[in-house]
């Protein structure tokens, strides 16, 4: 198994999950989080003094997969998440030995 | 005409419309931001239909049932409710009075939901409220306003107490409503709230106020209201509606002693009860100023006319620092009396209906020469207590056993915002500090 | 001089400063907590801006071209806007109404914004606010309220309906505004909102409010204010005028049955509004308590001193069940009349105006022997519809084809606050609930 | 008795009690809000326990200290303060007056706080109350109002510079408390916060309001009780008192004016602060609509009742655009005035006192025939700076060598609100938009 | 060292704090999270429109384990957390090479 | 490639930040949540009656880098975030397959 975990811009989240359920993902995990990168966050003016903000909110989301799926799904989200302007996030792989549905206790593939 | 009344006329417009603002928004403020977000809504939608209700039935036999027979002064326990029903017969010089009776049975009723906060059907709750209004509160409101049984009235209970000369000279004393509005509402807020049953994990979770500036803002356009209130229940002498002379003096004066009264026993009432929870827990709460803000108010609401200001600081100091150690009883005796509307409203009133026997500027035992108002002003807050009492267990009871009172665990659970109303107060998301992201969004069907 | 003015006066000072609050923060909150949190402020500010443009225009010229002529009955549509500009040349002891019709063209300027949020450029509505009065809702004021075509004046409307003895008997009834102010702003709501369009997303998404307890305060405050507005507008006869015993009795009965009306008329109506909801969509929710509140508000606006008690719970039980009904259209024609002007403020406006042709005490179809009146009020309803409908369209064509309506559509998603204010109205981190950390604060240059 | 006068107590009983709404709620939001999320509640707190202090106080010596020796123009600093202590020997006819001079008072004090947000030990705050009102309000109020130094006295500030005569004709000029008030507050919120430092991170770290729906609800809370403060104001002349005719006309002329100045000088101002953000930042800001809406209403306070309307459109504009620019002016000298009280009460009690030198329509230099009156408002605005000052500088010293006024670093950081007083704002978990989860709930014990 | 990984219902949290107490995990860390899955939101009505709500409020633990720990704090949790209907949510186990505490620097097993 | 995941006491973070931006990290993810550990929470008084709080908020940080780096990173954050006091936090390594730039779609070390 693999986790794929993916932090895009918020506001394709929409698309990218509309995609992965047409590609057959039936399940993941969704967080909000700040990002930290090249794209720098924004200047705000408040009472005419200057402040620059650094984090940028983000979605991060967490899918586990069969190992097979693992391309397919990463591409699936670069394909949707990409503006192709600075900041569009990251898509990461990483190993997973075992997964459980805590429901029926079913494993691995049958657990997704 | 006396055309010194036309200040008065004024007044008690602004008065009216400001204790209407006490319920909605200031009541419902108060109570919501003490709640638990999952169920402020449902906390606030308890106020507000409490005046909806009460507003409409107050129009149809309320004002009919407690004033109808024109003050006569007849000892009895309630007026006639259909002798001036929907106000067909009542004289157009009134209506400004009935508007404001109007806002004072309301603001009681909705003051009980305070005690049963999360874990009420909302259906029952509006049932409770008619019936409730009608049993308990229009025959209290005949009784010690309208010149009934609790009232300096012939057959009246300062008369059963004492001769007659003697009641007339300590007629009991209610300005604006410690044994109608606050003992009432407290008593029931107790019956319920023993009867209903404590909210699950009461005791063990803090269940903290979820959002403490609604409580501050709901403070303070109560303590604004009040003014209404109490400076409105101003009720004018024999030889003041005869002179217009002695009716300008006393409507000027009076109305100045009450407004300065009704602040200084609330600002002492404030510091007193900041006082304890520094001496106790170490900190001085913002829900504490908040409280002490009310218990301050509900105790001098039926002095406010009979101290003087020193007096008046001197009752809100005590009902303050009672008040906050009262708090804390519903832990020790395991009621769950979830926004202590025991603790202030029911103490409050008594601290405040009780104290007049000692600090009335006339009757006082600190200023008299006898315990006798002291004894009137016992029987009164005990006759008010049993009464809502009784009222309150035998409604109670008919719709736990018929409509039920409580929704089901796991509704409670997941919050009865969601599962009564199918909102939720907040959806901070989308915006807000990091302007986040869009999950609380829906998807489209 | 009439001796008995002097409370009439003071209760003036009251109620004007009451309806000045129904726009800030009354409004302002009411829609404010109904959009969301990213465009909440930009909400806000479109009725913070509406006070701070439309005062200074009225002070201008808005009190002149409504009222310059001296209520003379002439039956025209607008006064001399230069007259009395200014205030130059008023008399001060007109002041206190110049101050009290300011707060309506104000509010009734900001009402239109909720037609029309989260997607607006702040600068065209700062330039649409005095194009807008000055065009459609002065020249209203001065027909309905100021003497002119749809008054009870010569030449007037009534009176091209009816021979001239007939109108004066059946003059057109619009106690406080129900054409002016609500029908007026609902129609302008509508133009514009099909107009500019709708906002990203609508009818996919929910676009919930993001933050009910600020409906609910918003709710309250509008419904306290809103006693100035009814209760304020009330007009002495001449025999009044005349006589201050005259003045004296209309100045207390009227008010006091107007408070009352405005009161049963709205708590129906938040009583109807939610059953409504409970049988349609199984669920009271605050948010119809909230809209059922303006409803009945709204509704009552015309009618406050035509109906009795008992008929002012019939109307508002209508308008609160009409326009609960209606607040769902826009779903159904597709148009995104955000905040719901048109089904609370046009519908209830009209359902209050036509409404008094049925329920007056005194010349309603339902008390008096015929239809006149309902006619002459269908009639200015009508007009109103038009003029306002006409206006707007001009003055939206206008301004969408110069400085254009609406931000661009990234900005729109991105949130209206960040975009034009540079703001975000929560910055909750850094404390609350679990005293957060420090994420969403910056970081110094 | 003069009949007139009921109208006119009728009003003062409304106005008195607009002007505690301003305190509480009203700046404890507009404050709150601008405060971040960790202090609101201590600010919050700030602005209760003013009031709490300050009510208590005032009844016991402050109206004695401010105006028991009955306006006698005596040209003194102060009256004396164990005359009426407690309110023992005071004309109950002057009941409303101390109520409503109390309600100034407490306002007075509750500003200074949101100079020094964020950082302050609650006891020292508390302790800081009594002494300042004290020490600086009471005489201030004494000398302005009460017939003291600084108004048209004999031996008083004018007489000082021009001749008897003349001094009379152009006697100081206050309305409402330009100085008393703004100037007194701003110059302690100015002395303290450098007195007591900057906040950690001061100038790195944004500070950003956390929550400016609550600025925006206060911001227009406290515009509604503005017109209690300034229209509550009027002094009768010896005309008026002689002749109900006068009166009633001064009553109904002169409230008119302030109503409609207060109301569109702050328009104004509102208007030109967002011109002055937009131009400079790029944005006009809800933050700077109520700032310009505080700013505006500063400035008219003194001048309200000296101005035309068109002259209150002119020094509104001026006031909010100078203080939009001053509120900068922190950054650049490096102090931290945490909540620009300096930038609007100073600055806008400034250009308001000032102003009336310009703009009075009697003895203005633009519309009178010399600089009289504006050398006499400059001479007041300089006293009441110095006199303020050099009082909250001893007592600032004073409190910082006793008592400390700064709590610790860490609990600074850690937030004040947990630190001070045991609680946090905001639970917004365990239910609001997603109905999140318990994470924040506590276990039991 | 391994990671485990569990996605739960928020009202079951209390009670696998309490069970992982018991077996003498000392430490997790925990955030609040939407899950996407089978269990498919609610249908919200609002102003008389329908509106299917896709997410739904999940409560993530990870918590760091010695290898031989990993099996039985998954057991525990999926006991605990079990209430048989869809959305009960999932564990999964993956792979830690190192861990740190950072008060002391003590790693590994002695980190936990 | 590593996936370093870090707790830590939420002042820290500026710190923590400032000091890996000179390192050289150039991107991370950022995300607050609640701890529970040693650390015990505090205790609350509330209207006079005793509650323990279990959960301790703190920030978690997840930077993706090579495989080099990791040991660096964790040191450096262990450095600067120490305050030697309970609750400090924890820094964990675990395995990562790939990374992509949803932008570009740059993998491994490019995506960095
Ligand atoms: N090394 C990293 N580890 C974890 N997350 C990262 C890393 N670098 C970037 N990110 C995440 O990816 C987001 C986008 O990165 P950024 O450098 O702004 O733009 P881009 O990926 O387009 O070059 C960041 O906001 C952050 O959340
Ligand atoms: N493939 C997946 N990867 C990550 N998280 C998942 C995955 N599938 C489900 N989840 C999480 O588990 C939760 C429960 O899954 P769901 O399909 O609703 O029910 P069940 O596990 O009972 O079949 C989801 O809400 C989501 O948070
Ligand atoms: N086994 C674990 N797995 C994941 N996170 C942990 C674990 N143990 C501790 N943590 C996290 O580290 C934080 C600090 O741990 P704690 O035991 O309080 O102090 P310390 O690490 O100083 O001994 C906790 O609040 C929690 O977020």
């Amino acid at each position: 198994m693999k986790l794929v975990t993916a932090v895009i811009k918020p506001h394709k989240w929409e698309d990218v999950r509309e995609a992965l359920e047409t590609f057959g993902v039936t399940g993941m995990t969704v967080s909000e989080v700040s990002g930290y990168g090249r794209q720098k966050g924004h200047t705000e003016v408040y009472r005419g003094a200057e402040y620059d903000i650094a984090l940028v909110p983000k979605i991060r989301i967490e899918i586990v997969v069969e190992d097979d799926d693992a391309e397919d799904v990463v591409g699936i989200i670069v394909k949707t998440a990409q503006t192709g302007r600075i900041g569009d996030g990251k898509v990461w792989i990483s190993p997973v030995e075992s997964v459980v549905r805590v429901r029926t206790g079913d494993r691995d593939a049958a657990a997704l | 005409m006396n055309f010194a009344y036309d200040g008065y006329y004024a007044w008690m417009i602004a008065a009216t419309s400001f204790v209407l603002l006490m319920t909605a928004p200031g009541l419902a403020l108060f109570y919501g931001g003490m709640s638990r977000s999952k169920s402020v809504l449902n906390m606030m939608m308890m106020s507000f239909v409490s005046l909806g209700v009460v507003g409409v039935v107050y129009v149809l036999w309320g004002w009919s049932m407690s004033y109808s027979d024109g003050f006569s002064g007849d000892g009895k326990l309630f007026a006639n409710p259909f002798d001036q029903f929907g106000l067909v017969d009542t004289d157009p010089l009134n209506y400004i009075f009935v508007a404001f009776q109007l806002t004072f049975a309301v603001i009681t009723a909705a003051l009980i939901s305070g005690a049963i906060a999360d874990r009420v059907k909302f259906s029952s709750w509006v049932v409770f409220l008619p019936l409730w209004v009608t049993l308990s509160y229009f025959p209290l409101a005949h009784m010690v306003f309208g010149g009934g049984f609790l009232s300096g009235a012939k057959d009246g209970l300062a008369e059963m107490i004492y001769s007659a000369g003697d009641a007339a000279e300590v007629a009991p004393l209610d300005y604006a409503g410690g044994t109608v509005v606050h003992i009432n509402a407290g008593v029931a807020g107790l019956v319920l709230c023993l009867l209903i049953g404590k909210r699950l994990g009461f005791g063990k979770e803090p269940m903290k106020p979820h959002n403490l500036t609604l409580t501050m803002i709901g403070a303070g356009l109560l303590w604004f209201g009040w003014f209404g209130f109490n400076v409105g229940s101003i009720v004018f002498t024999a030889d003041s509606l005869a002179d217009p002379e002695a009716f300008m003096t006393q409507f000027t004066t009076e109305t100045g002693l009450v407004w300065i009264n009704t602040t200084v026993a609330t600002c002492a009432a404030m510091l007193t009860w900041l006082i304890v929870e520094k001496i106790r827990d170490g900190h001085a709460t913002s829900l504490g100023a908040a409280s002490g803000v009310v218990a301050g108010l509900v105790a001098i609401t039926p002095a406010c006319g009979a101290l003087s200001p020193v007096g008046s600081i001197g009752l809100g100091a005590v009902a303050g620092a009672l008040c906050a150690l009262a708090v804390g009883l519903k832990y020790k005796f395991g009621f769950d009396d979830s926004l202590d509307v025991v603790g202030v409203h029911l103490v409050g009133g008594i601290v405040g209906t009780i104290g007049i026997g000692f600090l009335s500027t006339t009757t006082g035992l600190f200023y008299g020469e006898n315990a006798k108002q002291l004894v009137v002003q016992i029987a009164i807050a005990l006759f008010a207590i049993i009464w809502s009492g009784v009222v309150t267990l035998v409604l109670g009871l008919l719709i736990k056993y018929t409509l039920g009172w409580r929704i089901a665990d796991e509704d409670e659970l997941e919050g009865i915002d969601f599962v009564e109303h199918g909102e939720s107060a907040y959806d901070l998301s989308g915006g807000g500090g990091a302007r986040r992201s869009i999950l609380t969004e829906g998807v489209s069907a």
